[in-house]
């Protein structure tokens, strides 16, 4: 089964890599994305130590974007099921940000097909991050997807 | 023709709100619509902004219809 | 932290991405293999339905080896952190049989290294593994590591 | 020399046992040891066999050494 999610609540890995398992599948690939304690400024190269992170997200286009892209994986991929499901609100460093499972008949397509829907998320899908400091917060504005 | 404005992240800290109603001529494009808004919130002219009109991606030099939903963000960061 | 462990008990794939995670790293790749319930006879192509798994291991060995995967795959690719954990024994259809997750700065060496050690582990790693049909059983070969 | 035999999975199956001792002349290599247990266990035949030796994989070449625990297994396949 697919499945798009956007969620306020903690993401159990296990629980998403399951949901995507069918009967002929031997091999699930999950990319775990998680609040990281440290970022490095991209302007000034300053390594900041991040208190916690606020995401948010148009969340009926972010769910289609989710959606397209698991379309397009599978034409592209020879995978089974993909679920993406990503967290929003404040996270605390070490929590999980986004998982994308990608369960395929061989393994090879479920790396390609995952790597390339976490790329592709961070192009397209309306979620935005906040990272907030001792000394202040930033949105972080990620690359234009043209 | 009126528009339902939304603002995320970014956008939402200049406009000073996350949703808005506005009016404006018939058969406005995105382009204009966006010269309009940096009239009224000078600090969006610092950021690459990209729409969405009704849930979907669209360029600027789209025209708007009356009862559009127009998202005005910065380029994501999610993931 | 890396860490390679065999274990006769449920595996959890959460708690093992948790595991490996530094601070400084963003991203998590984790291949999630599980016992599949068809299986292709390599011989006769025939489609198999196997009832449940049986896996073995040399297990002072196995761990070597594994740790040895562990430590080339630090050398060539840029990770942090990398955890390996396969169950043995008895498993049922679905119950996962083997957790890799990579922790790296950039993701890209995660996905990498994450398909190379289980490539590799399929290859070295001295562990069998049993099918059991209603009408048999059969200890499945691999290829040989050289 | 005395060797600790050490069998898993299908070579356990065929030799009916998981561990053994086998007394053999010294500087008996792997390969004459294959040889042994071929003429013991006709059945190995029919595998191709991988040999451990004290934990590490090794040639059949190898000569072997009084007391060296020897795994004798087929190509794994675990994961």
């Amino acid at each position: 089964m697919d499945f798009t999610e956007l969620t306020a609540e903690p993401i159990d890995i296990t629980s998403v890599a399951r949901r995507v398992v069918p009967p002929e599948c031997g091999a699930t690939v999950t990319l775990d994305g998680y609040a990281r304690k440290f970022t490095k400024d991209k302007t000034t190269g300053e390594i900041r130590d991040t208190l916690y992170l606020v995401y948010e997200a148009y969340e009926p286009m972010a769910i289609k974007e989710m959606e397209k892209l698991i379309e397009q994986a599978k034409k592209e991929f020879e995978i089974s099921n993909v679920g993406i499901v990503h967290r929003l609100g404040k996270l605390e460093i070490g929590e999980t940000s986004v998982v994308i499972s990608v369960a395929a008949p061989h393994r090879r397509a479920a790396f390609a097909a995952c790597e390339w829907l976490i790329k592709q998320l961070k192009r397209t899908v309306p979620i935005w991050k906040k990272e907030v400091y001792a000394d202040g917060e930033v949105w972080v504005e990620g690359e234009a997807p043209n | 023709m009126s528009l339902s404005l939304l603002f995320f992240g970014v956008t939402a800290d200049i406009a000073g709100s996350r949703k808005s109603d506005v009016d404006v001529p018939d058969g406005e494009s995105v382009e204009a619509l966006l010269v309009r808004l940096i009239s009224r919130y000078p600090k969006l002219a610092s950021h690459k902004l990209l729409f969405a009109v009704n849930e979907e991606y669209v360029d600027i030099d789209t025209i708007l219809k009356d009862g559009d939903e127009v998202a005005i963000f910065t380029a994501v960061s999610g993931g």
